[in-house]
């Protein structure tokens, strides 16, 4: 077959499989499935933007072990991390490297707003060198106030996260 | 005061004076424990020399800058203290230089007292002074390309500034 | 001082200058998204495995909080100029008060200074656990550690909750003095807990100080001697772990202080260890200071109505935090907003001693010597 | 030698877990803890006092949804507080002249978009019922932290 033909006969069966594909995971237990491995591995960055990472830490710690929704403190590389938790105020100088982290990172990546600061710019909305809304930066998916949020307070933004991880499209 | 034996703030202030004569122009007790000295910008390497060999404060807490629109006028603070000698290591003498708003230049004491190294990078981006002979006076804190002026100044109000 | 065997390679100058950019040398920056550094970007100009020099880049969190102190009311500017050493904030917050209480000519009564030597003491225990766990424990590898030391810190952290209200951010001592009493259940709660922690103190020096995989890696490694800790300025244990008895809680005794008697732990090695032992030990004497306090706690008020103008003037003011000498100058004009705040803590006098210290040594011995100086990055930015 | 670590490190293996399983046991937090505001809108007289002190300028005065007429606030406004932007320290709380705002142990604040962070007066006057009903006990040595979590028998007192 000559080149054209080949090309429009692959074109028709590739756009189908892809077609065929999102067909399949989209509905039932091959969706659940999907979701439910996503959601039971979220891999946090390593990058502790201000002084909310103190309630990270804390959140690390023994007490409240994380690791029971899969949450493991990864130091390391960015391709295996999904999930990036925005600890505290933004500075402009901070939002560079953070913007640089983000794309970085593998496609189903999810952010916590986590502290005032994340959200709106808390204690420091009127300082010169602060980025007062970071969803300007990046999608936010869940936020969650305080200054700095309780640990227990951000395992509950984690799991309202997981809840609208195993509700969504698998290709959103 | 007239105490009969001078407090050793006083006989302090007073080698100071001696020594001195013209660049200290006044000096403050403020309390137990501080001692505030103004002094002329340029003899600042002269006493810093001085005050580290013979009266012993041997380290700078910090340098701060102090800027004064009304008076046209930036101060710069070196907050000095002694580790090595007992006697006087609860004493923190306050070094305050005027320098005009403008240009503010002054010598840097790097030099004399290896502590002010970042003090100094920082008062640098906050109000603007240059330190003459500062090794690396660059920028510390703001964003790297910032061509913003030195954000401390009074008369620069940021448009986020105090909003509601 | 492990120095690099051959002299040939090119050693760094004395201050902070990083070196000149020679063939052999290779620029690495253990950036902002690192496990072992901070919220900070370190240079490293590195030769094989020996760091030749290092040029810290910080202000990743500089988020100008001397000059919004200028658009704050005295009261209003607490919790801000708390937030750059959260592990700490008696200590800040106390250092911004003492002052304006000098301005404005108020004596806290005797039991409200109890209660604050009692919370300043109970967050100094908590500041070293959270640097024992992060600091000296994840940085050098050892989560064992980690979990132990948060895991104790939060059952302090649960008595300050239930002291002031909040777990970290207290803002606990507007000017006048504390804003609650102790609670009723308070103090056996906490002379439980104190027994409880000096038990598992002797836990914490089998599994890590006295473990001699711990001891290789941090025994004479970043030696800083007495006169170079004197020359840089350095302050609390840094300069404590250099052999320089100096501590404000002695020098110039505020609080409580006064009549309450402990010792200052200095160490001459002047090595990273012996900075892990000065902060070891003055978890034990913290733990002495709140039991006296305790026992000669008086009673009548806690604390007094501040008027809320800051007279005209300039004071100093100044307290012993967990990361050294605090000291805040405070500028007023008769207004109720400060005219100048400026803070000197702990974290930027350390900050000299980064690429002080870090020359000529291996690549790995970096976190330890990092973790050494108990540096807090969001401080030294404020 | 290292046996000492390594004593210390396998005796934990025997013990009690020192682990909060958080969103099924919920800590009970002592009174005063400062989470989420309580306003009572009976007491409020609209004085904007907390809105003054308040550091981070994040409450605003709006009228009450449902119209009512409240006799003692003259402007009929009542506090609204941005969450986004509070930080928690109650000092409104400490400065109102007549007590309409309370602390409360509610923390669990989060929300998917920020525009649910803004909490209307109505919403503010609710109590909180998720109130935690595990509290932590001393053990001496017993626990692996020698602190275990145990459920409230009593009725925890609101």
């Amino acid at each position: 077959m000559s080149q054209e033909t080949l090309q429009d006969f692959a074109g028709v069966w590739i756009g189908k499989i892809s077609e065929v594909v999102r067909a399949i995971t989209g509905s039932g237990p091959i969706k659940f499935m999907i979701n439910w491995s996503r959601m039971y591995a979220l891999w946090p960055v390593h990058i502790t933007t201000a002084c909310c990472s103190a309630e990270f830490g804390a959140m690390m710690g023994p007490r409240l072990d994380p690791e029971r929704f899969g949450l493991q403190a990864v130091a390391g590389g960015l391709r295996q991390c999904d999930l990036i938790i925005v600890e505290g105020t933004v500075t402009k100088k901070m939002a560079k490297r953070l913007k640089i982290v983000y794309e970085q990172m593998a496609k189903p990546r999810y952010v916590v707003a986590m502290g005032d600061c994340a959200c709106s710019g808390g204690l420091f909305h009127d300082s010169y060198s602060i980025v007062n809304d970071v969803h300007k930066l990046f999608p936010v998916d869940v936020y969650i106030p305080g200054c700095p949020p309780r640990p227990e307070a951000l395992l509950s933004a984690i799991v309202k996260l997981r809840e609208k991880i195993r509700r969504e499209e698998v290709f959103a | 005061m007239a105490t009969q034996s001078p407090t050793r703030e006083e006989d302090l202030v007073n080698k100071l004076k001696a020594r001195f004569p013209d660049a200290i122009k006044d000096s403050k007790i403020e309390g137990k424990h501080r001692i505030t000295i103004h002094f002329d910008k340029d003899k600042l390497l002269e006493i810093a020399r001085y005050m580290r060999d013979e009266l012993g404060f041997d380290h700078v807490k910090g340098v701060a800058g102090v800027d004064d629109p009304t008076h046209k006028k930036i101060e710069v603070l070196y907050f000095t203290g002694s580790f090595s000698r007992p006697e006087i290591e609860d004493l923190i003498v306050v070094l305050q230089a005027e320098l005009p708003r403008d240009n503010p230049t002054i010598a840097s004491a790097v030099s004399v007292w290896e502590s002010t190294h970042f003090h100094e990078r920082e008062t640098f981006e906050m109000f603007g002074v240059k330190f003459e002979g500062h090794p690396d006076l660059r920028k510390l804190l703001t964003l790297d390309n910032w061509e913003g002026p030195p954000p401390m100044l009074k008369d620069i109000k940021f448009p986020e500034m105090g909003q509601r | 001082m492990t120095t690099n065997p051959d002299q040939t390679k090119p050693t760094a100058p004395p201050i902070a200058i990083t070196a000149a950019k020679e063939p052999s040398t290779l620029d690495v920056s253990v950036g902002p998204q690192h496990p072992g550094s901070g919220h900070l970007r370190m240079l490293m100009r590195v030769d094989g495995d020996y760091i030749v020099s290092v040029d810290p880049d910080i202000g990743y969190v500089h988020r100008g909080c001397e000059k919004i102190a200028e658009y704050r009311t005295a009261v209003s500017n607490i919790p801000h100029l708390e937030r750059p050493c959260i592990i700490d904030a008696i200590h800040l917050n106390w250092g911004y008060v003492l002052p304006i209480e000098e301005l404005q000519g108020i004596v806290v009564p005797p039991r409200g200074q109890y209660i604050s030597t009692i919370a300043a003491e109970m967050n100094r225990i908590m500041s070293h656990l959270y640097w024992l766990a992060i600091n000296a424990g994840v940085f050098s590898g050892h989560t064992t550690i980690f979990m132990y030391a948060f895991g104790d810190r939060d059952l302090f952290i649960e008595l300050a909750e239930m002291l002031t209200g909040a777990r970290l951010t207290y803002s606990f001592l507007p000017p006048g003095g504390p804003r609650r009493d102790l609670p009723a259940e308070f103090q056996d709660r906490l002379l439980k807990l104190l027994d409880y922690f000096e038990r598992r103190l002797v836990e914490y020096d089998r599994i890590f100080f006295s473990n001699p995989l711990v001891i290789a890696r941090a025994k004479g490694i970043g030696t800083l001697k007495r006169d170079e800790a004197i020359k840089l300025g350095m302050t609390g244990p840094v300069l404590r772990g250099s052999g320089v008895k100096y501590d404000v809680r002695k020098v110039e005794p505020y609080g409580a202080y006064a009549d309450l008697d402990f010792e200052i732990p200095v160490f001459e090695e002047g090595d990273s260890y012996a900075r892990f032992l000065v902060r070891f030990e003055e978890m034990k004497q913290s733990i002495k200071i709140i039991r006296q306090a305790l026992e000669k706690m008086p009673k009548g008020p806690i604390a007094r109505k501040a008027p809320l103008i800051i007279p005209e003037g300039e004071a100093i003011g100044r307290v012993e935090s967990s990361r050294g000498e605090l000291t805040y100058m405070v500028k007023g004009d008769n207004s109720d907003k400060p005219s100048r705040v400026k803070i000197m803590n702990g974290s930027f006098r350390s900050l000299i001693a980064l690429p002080y210290l870090i020359r000529n040594v291996h690549v790995a011995d970096m976190p330890i010597i990092y973790g050494s100086l108990d540096y807090w990055p969001v401080e030294a930015d404020r | 030698m290292v046996f000492g670590a390594m004593y210390e490190g396998i005796k934990h293996i025997f013990k009690r877990t020192f682990t909060l399983k958080y969103p099924y046991q919920k800590v009970l937090l002592p009174k005063g803890f400062r989470g989420r505001h309580i306003l009572y809108m009976e007491k409020c007289t609209g004085c904007g006092i907390c809105a003054w002190i308040c550091p981070e300028r994040c409450i605003s005065f709006v009228p009450p949804a449902d119209g009512k007429e409240h006799p003692q606030n003259p402007e009929n406004r009542f506090p609204q507080y941005w969450y986004a932007r509070c930080c928690f320290c109650h000092f409104c709380t400490d400065y109102c002249p007549t007590g309409a705002l309370d602390y409360s142990p509610d923390y669990e604040l989060a929300e998917y978009d920020r525009e649910l962070l803004v909490w209307s007066p109505e919403r503010l006057s609710k109590v909180p019922t998720n109130i935690g009903t595990y509290r932590s006990v001393f053990h001496g040595n017993k626990g692996s932290m020698g602190v275990t979590y145990e459920p409230v028998e009593k009725q925890p007192k609101t």
